[in-house]
């Protein structure tokens, strides 16, 4: 019961002479939401990227419920739900909103054959509105993903990381460009979906506003290392976070 | 040994005139981020050019080939750009690349339409003597072509990266839509990209054509090899045209001596197969950087 | 100095830009603000050149300047940073920088130039060599910001350049923006990050539906309810989403 | 009607263009003449011009549309891949057709209704044999060939003849249709050190090859058939096809023989060339369709193939047939052939091969 | 909604009915075009859904429509139905298929162009020289075309309506694949590999089965041209070939359903049209074609609501605009 959801030892990963994560070991409990912040290019996207399988660490292991997936396939870590955003848009442009959000649920649905002989949606339409509606864009529902505004495109990406139905989140800025009223709904879905599912989320995020009041553990990264960790009041008033990264 | 040599070295020869037509993929891709499937057919044309100023108009040799340039840089530079590159570019690469194939036939039609079906003698530029390298016969054409050759990349990779128009021209193939905002001319920047393209196609023909022959078919089997040239080198580095480019003459060589002639044209294709799956950015290539 | 009447525009068969106008004065930093797909980068497009406008008039510094491409704009003395990541991937920081001046005269103003915003964002300098694609995503957008303070422009529109830095550094340009103003520059901004923005800035808009709702000085949009309600992270609307 | 449709049905484009236009041009003459003197039986013939764009598949589909617009006879085509194709529907519509295909599967098939312009290579390379075993006597050869339908036939017959005759054949040399680079291949070919060399490829492939051989001054006579010493060759290798000797079957160089020296002289004028091989074949096809028609009485595709058969035509009746030319009964001719070799630029008749 | 897919179905049925009427009264020359229109564009099919919705360049269709012509002509030659012979060839299409698209899970763009340009020669070079098995250079010659009894499809309309089943067959087959799961799958590999992957699309399963099915298809209509040519010869399916069903795929329209019959349709038809401008229709016909690409770049399925747009061009307003604003 209380193995940790995601446990992250030792990841290092360097490219040429950048050592941009430098031997990382953390551990989120089931349930939490954790905060990883920390300068630019302190090596928090590499580091989502070297637990999600998109880059090869060097070094390290990471477990998932106490199973190792250290080299498993993002797919395949999906399956085991592991839900992600990436810092950069990544919607599919030339599909429409609704297809984004079908897609990013349909693989969860039955095996490979049997979705090539059920339905065009894997019966996932009213899911995938009910969505689109909650982040406001039912009106974009036909719409190409891709000729959205940024901040749309950005909220697209947020709800397809929910229809999964994950038990780990791993979203990489999420509030990015979003306006501060939709964030404010985006906040207390993840906090509702966290009370109701059990939902384990870890966020990296720039705007402390938001991860102040979202977080309960909050982790801070440095050139690659970890320099602090701790409640976000404890993280606000230490000094060599404000000196590294919060600014006066 | 000697037939060692004289395989190795004609293949060098013959390879560094594939080089010559890989640059022009590579600095289109460079500069435009596209593949002008008719660069065979562009090396084929100026030729004709020149024969049909000598024959048609009665002009000197010389005369002829400065005519046959202007005329390239004009019809395969200007005009390709203005009235296909600059309307197609805007909707993806591959719509281009497809365009291109059919302006290939259309070029290879024309010729033989309106010029001749057959191939036609064209004379040399430089003397054809042979010259005897330890009991391999090479001629002083070939030699020049590969100095040329060698020049050429050099001078066009101190260009592109050395000089302020060369960086432009790149960042208006690498995200034309920044280039634009921060003032870069775009147009003109992959105008100059056709010009240079469009030279160089000449000047291989004139290198070329006493050697294959003037006729409207060449750019068939050129194209495609000076295209797996460009591949095999890293598409995005004009250094890598020239490796790739001697790689394949040499290759292909050695094979037709050695191997088999049979499958010559296969396995110099399967072992660059086998290289670009071990190295995917390509022999000289770098690779495109961060995706996630 | 910028004003726009009645701008309608928008993508193709779309109508983005119901009309929208407004006017700002002379060194001084305005923010707009609103829902997302307003059409506050759309706004920027359109003063740009880079949008398909319908009808309507810019003026800049009582100029007629509607329609025109980017390159005049920048003639004219405008700059612009767009939303999202504009680097050039392949080429190197530093020539990344170089190309931000690449419309100036005097090159070797740029370079110095180029020398001092390095000064300011640190990162650049260290990382100057390297390919602006391997950048973090913070790191690209320094490197934006940077470049776009390389010529001497009478007009900067910036969107989000808080998108992905971190908070001192949006803080140091912030600080940038009003060091430029006060030099005489004019500051055109979108922000999300809006309470901050509104605090340095000397005007607030607020764009919906693209069109103007609002207009005034940035500390009476602050102080409003009903723009702290709707924009400002506000409660309202979350409940009859559900 | 008072007109005959002719159907035309060659490569106009694609690699076999050359060959096919030529094929094209030296039937327009010959319409031309036949229509001067009042056509056959009486009826102006009407050219219908068909490019296969060198692909069999279309070939097949234009000799069926050439039939579907009336056709009376087809003239084509010249690759053989095409013609093994395209002459199973002439054959079902009972449509005669002279082909310029030197494959010898063509007339194996018992297809009554193919005929041949010139004689397939199981009899034309054969004619070389002579000049390997008696005038060079050579103990061991080499051949160099193009790798495609119409080299590969060659060499198959050279090889068997060759075994036949006793001469080791030392090296076997495929090279690549459009190959641009024979540096590879004359290597080898210098290095194996055979008394004579048979050369069997495509005009301009000859002549890289010829190009090539002089500059590694590869030191043993070059022999081919047909294309080898085509003026053609001669031209675009200029000085390196000295000395290169070819069997042909017929050649615009003969002069000496009345006929080809008329057609030469016509189609340089009408065309500022000199005709090929394939001119000369298109030429005889559509003049051998007036003359036998004529002797038919009637436009009857079943009785002309039969009138075909066995038939012979002499010059002297049939000035344009322009030598003795034999049919036999599948369809494969014989008639009188050359020796040729290049000397200063020019080729030159060494000698003539009576008819086998 | 509703009375647009009735409208679709009631288009669909009108264009059948019409390739049914087709070739009635023609003459042999027409028929044969229209059959081999139908062949290439099932060729066609199968590399659109490869590059116009999985993403992956691919310049080998050619030479699956050549391994399935081949063995087809080799089985029936030796006396197989066709019928047995074709499942035969599909299969091994669609495993050759799977081994050809393992480059792709390494590299992209121009390198897939590579490799898979690289294939088509070798698999031209092998049924060139290994005459002992393909007949090389001269090629196979005389293959039946099939008898189903009471349907002989000896003659050329006969083989027409065969031909058009199986189309038929293929296209709602291929109907089916696009409009499931997968297709959306494939396009998303199209869109975003990294993101797909990450929201759980197996990218790996989804690349191999994009080049097998398309593969297949290009199998299939290898199938069907050995029966209507009786003829077959390795020139038929080099690279030249590849390049020109690629043609197919962008002359019509990447990525929709139709595009391939359109694109099939120009390049199979225009030629043919013409052919009375005698020695320059090539000419022509490939200005056309750059002219097509400059006016209407994504294909020409979008030339109806191009001309619509032109004709009576109306502006939309926004979508949100009838929920109103909120800040009054
Ligand atoms: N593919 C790559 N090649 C080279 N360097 C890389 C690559 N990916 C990341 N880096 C470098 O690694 C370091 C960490 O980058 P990362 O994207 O993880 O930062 P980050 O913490 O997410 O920053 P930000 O807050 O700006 O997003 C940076 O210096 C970056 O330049
Ligand atoms: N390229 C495009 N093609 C079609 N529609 C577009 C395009 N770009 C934006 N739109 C539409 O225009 C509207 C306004 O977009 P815009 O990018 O201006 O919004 P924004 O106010 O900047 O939003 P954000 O705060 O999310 O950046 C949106 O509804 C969007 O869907
Ligand atoms: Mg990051
Ligand atoms: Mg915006």
């Amino acid at each position: 019961m209380n193995t940790p959801i995601l446990s992250v030892r030792n990841i290092g990963k360097s490219f040429g002479g950048i050592r941009a994560v430098d031997g990382v070991s953390f551990e989120v409990n089931k349930g939490e939401i954790l905060g990883l912040i920390g300068p630019n290019g302190s090596g928090k996207s590499t580091l989502f990227n070297c637990i999600l399988g998109q880059l090869t660490p060097d070094a390290g292991e990471v477990t998932v419920n106490g199973k190792n997936v250290s080299g498993m396939r993002a797919s395949d870590l999906n399956k085991l739900g592991v839900g992600r955003t990436f810092q950069q848009l990544s919607v599919f442009p030339k599909m429409s909103v609704l297809d984004n959000i079908i897609l990013a649920g349909q693989e969860h649905h039955g095996t490979m054959l049997a979705r090539l002989f059920g339905p065009g949606d894997a019966g996932l339409t009213a899911e995938a509105e009910r969505m689109i509606a909650f982040f406001r864009l039912s009106h974009l529902r036909d719409t190409l993903a891709g000729s959205l505004s940024y901040g749309q495109q950005k909220l697209v990406d947020a709800a397809m990381a929910f229809m999964a139905g994950p038990r780990l989140v791993l979203l990489d800025e999420p509030a990015g460009g979003v306006n501060l009223t939709m964030l404010a709904n985006l906040k207390d879905r993840l906090v509702a979906y966290n009370a109701e599912h059990g939902t384990t989320f870890v966020v990296i995020e720039h705007n402390m506003e938001f991860v102040m009041s979202l977080c309960s553990r909050i982790i801070v990264l440095a050139e690659g290392n970890i320099i602090a960790e701790g409640t976000p009041d404890q993280i606000r008033s230490n000094q060599t976070v404000i000196d590294a990264y919060l600014g006066g | 040994m000697s037939q060692f040599l004289q395989v190795l070295l004609s293949g060098l020869a013959t390879g560094s005139i594939y080089a010559l037509v890989a640059i022009g993929f590579t600095l289109v891709w460079q500069a435009a981020q596209t593949v002008n499937f008719a660069q065979g057919e562009f090396v084929m044309l100026p030729a004709f050019f020149v024969l049909a100023c000598m024959s048609i108009l009665g002009m000197p040799f010389w005369a002829a080939l400065l005519a046959g340039l202007i005329l390239s840089v004009v019809i395969l530079g200007v005009l390709f750009k203005k009235l296909m590159v600059e309307p197609i570019l805007p909707h993806g690469g591959i719509t281009l690349i497809i365009a291109t194939m059919a302006l290939g036939i259309l070029l290879k039609e024309s010729v033989k339409e309106f010029y001749s079906a057959e191939a036609q003698p064209f004379p040399a530029m430089f003397p054809n003597d042979p010259i005897d390298v330890f009991g391999a016969v090479l001629s002083m054409q070939d030699i020049l072509n590969l100095v040329l050759c060698l020049g050429i990349v050099v001078l066009l990779t101190l260009f592109l990266n050395r000089t302020r128009t060369g960086r432009c021209m790149q960042a208006t193939a690498q995200n034309p839509a920044v280039a634009e905002i921060l003032g870069v001319n775009v147009k003109r920047m992959i105008l100059y990209t056709f010009l240079i393209n469009a030279a160089l196609a000449a000047l291989a023909s004139y290198l070329i054509t006493p050697v294959y022959l003037a006729k409207f078919s060449n750019g068939e089997t050129l194209g495609l090899i000076a295209f797996i040239a460009a591949i095999v080198g890293g598409f995005n580095q004009i250094r890598g045209a020239l490796v790739g480019g001697l790689l394949i003459g040499v290759l292909d060589n050695l094979t037709a001596a050695y191997v088999t002639a049979q499958y010559r044209a296969a396995l110099p294709l399967v072992l660059l197969i086998v290289i670009i799956l071990v190295r995917p950015q390509g022999i000289m290539g770098t690779s495109e950087g961060r995706t996630v | 100095m910028l004003e726009l009447k009645k701008i309608q525009g928008g993508y193709g068969k779309i109508t983005i830009l119901n009309g929208v106008s407004f006017s700002i004065p002379k060194a001084s930093i305005t923010t707009v603000i609103g829902p997302n797909g307003a059409g506050k980068s759309t706004v920027f497009k359109a003063i740009f050149g880079l949008l398909n406008i319908h009808s309507g008039q810019i003026l800049l510094d009582g100029q007629d300047v509607t329609r025109q491409t980017p390159r005049q704009m920048i003639g004219h003395g405008v700059t612009y940073v767009p939303q999202g990541r504009n680097v050039v991937p392949q080429l190197s920081v530093y020539h990344n920088l170089e190309l931000g001046g690449i419309t100036a005269s005097d090159q070797a103003n740029v370079r110095k130039r180029i020398d001092m915003v390095m000064d300011q964002f640190p990162m650049l300098r260290k990382f100057s060599d390297r390919k602006a694609i391997e950048l973090s995503g913070g790191q690209q957008k320094q490197l934006e910001v940077a470049r776009a303070l390389l010529l001497d422009p009478k007009l900067i529109l910036i969107d989000e350049p808080s998108i992905g830095l971190s908070p001192n550094l949006v803080q140091e340009v912030f600080q940038t923006l009003i060091r430029l103003r006060d030099q005489g520059v004019t500051i055109l901004m979108v922000e999300q990050n809006a309470k901050a923005a509104l605090a340095m800035s000397d005007y607030g808009l607020v764009l919906e539906l693209g069109q103007t709702r609002m207009h005034d000085k940035a500390s009476a949009l602050l102080s409003d309810p009903r723009v702290g309600q709707l924009f400002l992270g506000g409660h309202i609307e979350a409940e009859h989403a559900h | 009607e008072d007109t005959v449709k002719l159907g035309m049905v060659a490569e106009l484009s694609g690699a076999g263009a050359p060959a096919g236009t030529n094929w094209r041009d030296g039937i327009k003459i010959a319409v031309e003449e036949i229509n001067a003197e009042g056509g056959i039986l009486g009826k102006k013939i009407e050219l219908g011009e068909y490019d296969t764009q060198t692909d069999p598949q279309v070939s097949r589909a234009l000799v069926q549309k050439a039939i579907d617009e009336g056709a009376y006879a087809i003239l084509g085509t010249i690759y053989s891949g095409s013609t093994m194709v395209n002459m199973l529907v002439a054959q079902q519509n009972g449509t005669p057709q002279f082909v310029g295909s030197e494959s010898p599967s063509i007339v194996q098939k018992g297809n009554p209704f193919v005929f041949r312009t010139s004689s397939g290579s199981q009899k034309g390379i054969p004619a070389l044999t002579s000049y390997f075993t008696g005038t060079i006597k050579a103990k061991k050869v080499a051949v160099a060939w193009v790798n495609n339908e119409f080299g590969k036939g060659g060499h198959d017959v050279f090889t068997q003849e060759m075994k036949k005759a006793g001469i080791e054949i030392v090296a076997d040399v495929p090279s690549e249709q459009g190959q641009a680079d024979y540096a590879a291949d004359i290597a080898k070919l210098k290095q194996a050190g055979p008394d004579a060399v048979f050369v069997y490829m495509n005009q301009e492939e000859s002549a890289r090859f010829l190009i090539e051989a002089r500059k590694q001054s590869l030191p043993m006579p070059l022999v081919g058939e047909v294309t080898l010493t085509e003026a053609k060759v001669v031209e675009l290798a200029g000085s390196a096809a000295d000395g290169a000797i070819a069997h042909v079957g017929l050649t615009a160089s003969a002069t000496d023989v009345p006929g080809i020296g008329a057609f030469d002289k016509k189609f340089e004028e009408t065309f500022k060339r000199k005709p090929t091989h394939d001119a000369i074949k298109g030429y005889i096809g559509a003049w051998t369709t007036k003359y036998v028609t004529e002797m038919v009485g009637e436009l009857d595709g079943e009785a002309f193939a039969e009138k075909m058969h066995g038939l012979c035509l002499k010059a002297a009746d049939y000035p344009k047939i322009l030598l003795d030319t034999c049919w036999d009964e599948h369809g494969e001719m014989s008639r009188p052939s050359f020796m040729v070799q290049v000397k200063n630029g020019s080729p030159v008749v060494i000698g003539t091969v009576p008819a086998n | 909604m509703a009375k647009s897919s009735t409208i679709r179905i009631l288009v669909i049925l009108g264009l059948l009915a019409l390739a049914v009427a087709a070739p009635i009264g023609q003459k042999n020359y027409i028929i044969y075009i229209l059959t081999s229109w139908l062949i290439f564009t099932i060729a066609a099919m199968g590399l659109n859904l490869t590059l116009g919705y999985a993403g992956q360049i691919s310049l080998a269709q050619a030479s699956f429509m050549a391994i399935g012509a081949y063995i087809t002509a080799l089985l029936t030659l030796a006396g197989w139905h066709w019928i047995v012979a074709m499942p035969l060839a599909l299969l091994a299409c669609f495993v050759v298929g799977l081994l050809l698209g393992y480059p792709a899970l390494r590299v992209k763009g121009h390198f897939l162009a590579f490799v898979t340009l690289a294939f088509n020669t070798l698999v031209f070079l092998v049924l060139r020289n290994e005459d002992w098995l393909t007949g090389g250079s001269i090629g196979l010659v005389g293959m039946p075309r099939p008898d189903f009894g009471l349907f002989s499809t000896m003659k050329q309309l006969p083989f027409y309506y065969f031909t058009l089943a199986v189309t038929a067959f293929a296209a709602l087959a291929m109907w089916g694949i696009v409009r499931s799961p997968w297709g959306r799958a494939f396009k998303a590999l199209r869109e975003n590999p990294i993101r797909a992957e990450s929201l759980g699309v197996d990218t790996r399963r989804i690349t191999l089965l994009a080049f097998a099915i398309g593969s297949t298809y290009g199998g299939l209509a290898g199938t069907l041209i050995t029966p209507l040519v009786q003829f077959i010869e390795p020139g038929s399916f080099a690279l030249a070939h590849s390049l020109r069903i690629l043609l197919m795929v962008i002359v019509g329209g990447a990525g929709y359903f139709f595009g391939p019959w359109v694109g099939a349709g120009v390049v199979i038809l225009l030629p043919e049209i013409l052919r009375f401008t005698e020695g320059y229709y090539l000419i022509i016909y490939s200005a056309l074609v750059i002219v097509m690409l400059i006016f209407v770049p994504s294909g020409l399925i979008g030339v109806g609501a191009r001309i619509r747009d032109k004709i009576w061009p109306k502006q939309q307003v926004r979508a949100d605009m009838a929920e109103g604003a909120s800040l009054k």
